[in-house]
């Protein structure tokens, strides 16, 4: 590839200024976009196109652009800073060492983008350009619709009579339904042992040592727990306990309130 | 080019002319409006006559509605245009629930249906079944009130892959495959469905009953 | 009847009813949706052939698209019936370009779309496409983010009248040239549009992301 003259590396003559003076970024679909215009205005084939010279239309013209504060969209802004990156390596020649790609081959890349969207470009337009269906071309314009009458054909398998009978003949005949007794502590009870076991104990006591005893029959501790901690409650209200929690979700402490304390 | 051919050629690239027009036409097309599109001189309604003429055998046909024309699919083909499709379709549950108490339950009047159910069974749940020929009306109830009995049908066990009514399992095979559990109450009791034409307590159905 | 004039009796009659289900469409149709109409052991695409023949040089013709088939007017004749610019909304660059770009790189993602056009695609320029019926999703490369892929349809084809993707004009120039490489500079890898179900770096759609 380096053998080869690379004719992008040629410098064409540098373009009239006034030639991008008038260029209007609005009508662009892209920096991409502007490129290939730049690049046609050189009136020269896609292959044979000087890209150092394009690089620097394409940085005159955004500088343009700039100057006269007119805002600009991102897109436009990398690929000019990617161009004057590639003119850099196309003008500082490489080092033996260097591992990053050649300025030539970052041209031919640019140069492959700009011939690729050109040629879908092109293609689009060939597309349009054929005989299309409703403008040149007509289907049937009375289509005589088939008529479909349908009819069901219904679908069930055994197993799914079998299950529907069974489940339906198992609800009708479950109709003795006891209800499971459970023992549910009372506020009352809950307010009582509470009292009686906090006693005069003025230490910080968490709650479930309280009721640990009450709390080895799993059934049982919802039912502990809840009414115990709604008549803490109560008994702070009437001011005889207070209760203290340090964390989300941690011990509930409990303690006699001193009559003295506010 | 002979005179002939010439002639010949221009009334082919008519004859092309008018195709396309009364094909892609939405609707039939008089002479006149088709007449700007062809050669000067050319004598629509005789061209149209040669079209006519040679679609005659064709599969679609050229047809003269009043002073209109337009291409049509021949008549004797017209079959092609309808056609018939069956769809599968499951059953609902409510049909499938009346379905089964019907099969074990027959002959079953719709108050016995609706006992077991333990809800109203609409009409249109049993007229689907008869409809997709599993349950036929089999008598009446000698019973205050008459009601109709039903019963399932032989497509009906055709569709189970069942041999009689026999087949179909008691409940120590339903409780054997775990489709019943076995925490039911032990005067649960499975039906056996009556297979005969009329049970002792059964009337044949009136004359205008039986359809089919 | 000889057995020779026989043959010629069901051809004719099978051909008269390809014609009579073709022209009654409007849309293409498969060989298989055609071929329950017709005789036992009927050859649907060889006489659909011998149809296509028939009618080429009528004004109407029998055409191709993808491995459906359809009649539509003869593309000559379409300076004649071209109607007034009906197309209002006529499709702006970037949709037309996202289109060709669709059309040559298929399965392409918006990624794939943009790196072309060098440009973000708004979402409404594929929407508009899978509006219009040209363009579908196709399925999720299998990449990190699994991002949609897009493709034709077949009514992209019938509108363009192709036969097939490899009749896209300028196929053949392109991938001469590389410039259908995904991969820059000029890959040896020459990937051409892709017309299958799904590619082996695709997975299916979810279920719910299929619309139509």
């Amino acid at each position: 590839m380096t053998e080869t003259p690379t004719n992008w590396f040629d410098t064409p003559a540098p373009p009239a200024a006034d030639d991008v003076m008038y260029v209007d970024v609005d009508g662009y679909e892209g920096p991409l976009d502007l490129l290939l215009d730049l690049a046609r205005r050189q009136k020269v084939d896609l292959a044979a196109i000087s890209v150092l010279a394009l690089s620097e239309q394409y940085l005159a013209f955004i500088e343009k652009v700039r100057e006269k504060r007119i805002e600009i969209a991102a897109d436009y802004l990398v690929m000019a800073a990617w161009l004057a990156y590639l003119k850099s390596r196309l003008m500082v020649p490489r080092a033996p060492s260097d591992e990053e790609p050649s300025g030539e081959m970052l041209a031919a890349m640019l140069q492959f983008r700009l011939k690729r969207l050109e040629a879908m470009r092109q293609a689009a337009n060939q597309l349009m350009s054929r005989p299309r269906l409703g403008f040149q071309v007509y289907a049937r314009g009375m289509p005589e619709p088939i008529q479909i009458q349908r009819t069901s054909l219904w679908e069930a398998s055994l197993y799914d009579l079998l299950k529907t009978y069974s489940a339906q003949r198992e609800r009708g005949s479950i109709t003795e339904y006891t209800p499971l007794q459970r023992t549910v502590w009372s506020l009352q009870d809950a307010r009582d042992i509470l009292q009686r076991l906090i006693g005069d104990s003025f230490e910080w006591v968490p709650m479930d040592t309280y009721l640990a005893e009450y709390l080895t029959t799993p059934a049982e501790r919802a039912t502990v727990r809840a009414s115990s901690f709604a008549s803490s409650l109560e008994l702070v209200r009437q001011g005889k306990i207070d209760l203290r929690q340090t964390e989300t979700f941690g011990p509930l402490f409990m303690r006699r309130r001193k009559a003295d304390t506010p | 080019m002979t005179e002939l051919d010439e002639r010949t050629e221009i009334t082919e690239r008519n004859l092309r002319i008018l195709e396309a027009l009364l094909f892609a036409s939405a609707e039939p097309l008089a002479p006149s409006q088709m007449a700007i599109y062809l050669g000067q001189g050319a004598n629509t309604v005789q061209l149209l006559k040669m079209l006519q003429q040679r679609y005659a055998s064709r599969g679609v046909n050229l047809v003269q509605r009043a002073d209109k024309w337009a291409f049509r699919t021949a008549e004797d083909l017209g079959f092609l245009l309808r056609r018939e499709e069956q769809e599968t379709r499951s059953l609902s549950r409510a049909a499938l629930e009346t379905l089964s108490i019907i099969a074990y339950h027959q002959p079953a009047t719709r108050a016995e249906i609706e006992e077991v159910r333990g809800v109203a069974t609409g009409k249109g749940t049993i007229d689907l079944l008869m409809e997709a020929g599993w349950v036929r009306m089999r008598g009446r109830r000698r019973t205050p009130g008459r009601p109709v009995t039903y019963g399932t049908t032989e497509a009906f066990l055709d569709h189970f892959g069942l041999q009689s009514l026999s087949d179909l399992p008691g409940l120590e095979e339903l409780k054997g495959s775990g489709l019943l559990s076995g925490r039911l109450p032990p005067d649960l009791q499975i039906p056996l469905p009556f297979d005969g034409a009329l049970r002792e307590d059964e009337d044949p159905l009136d004359g205008d009953e039986t359809d089919e």
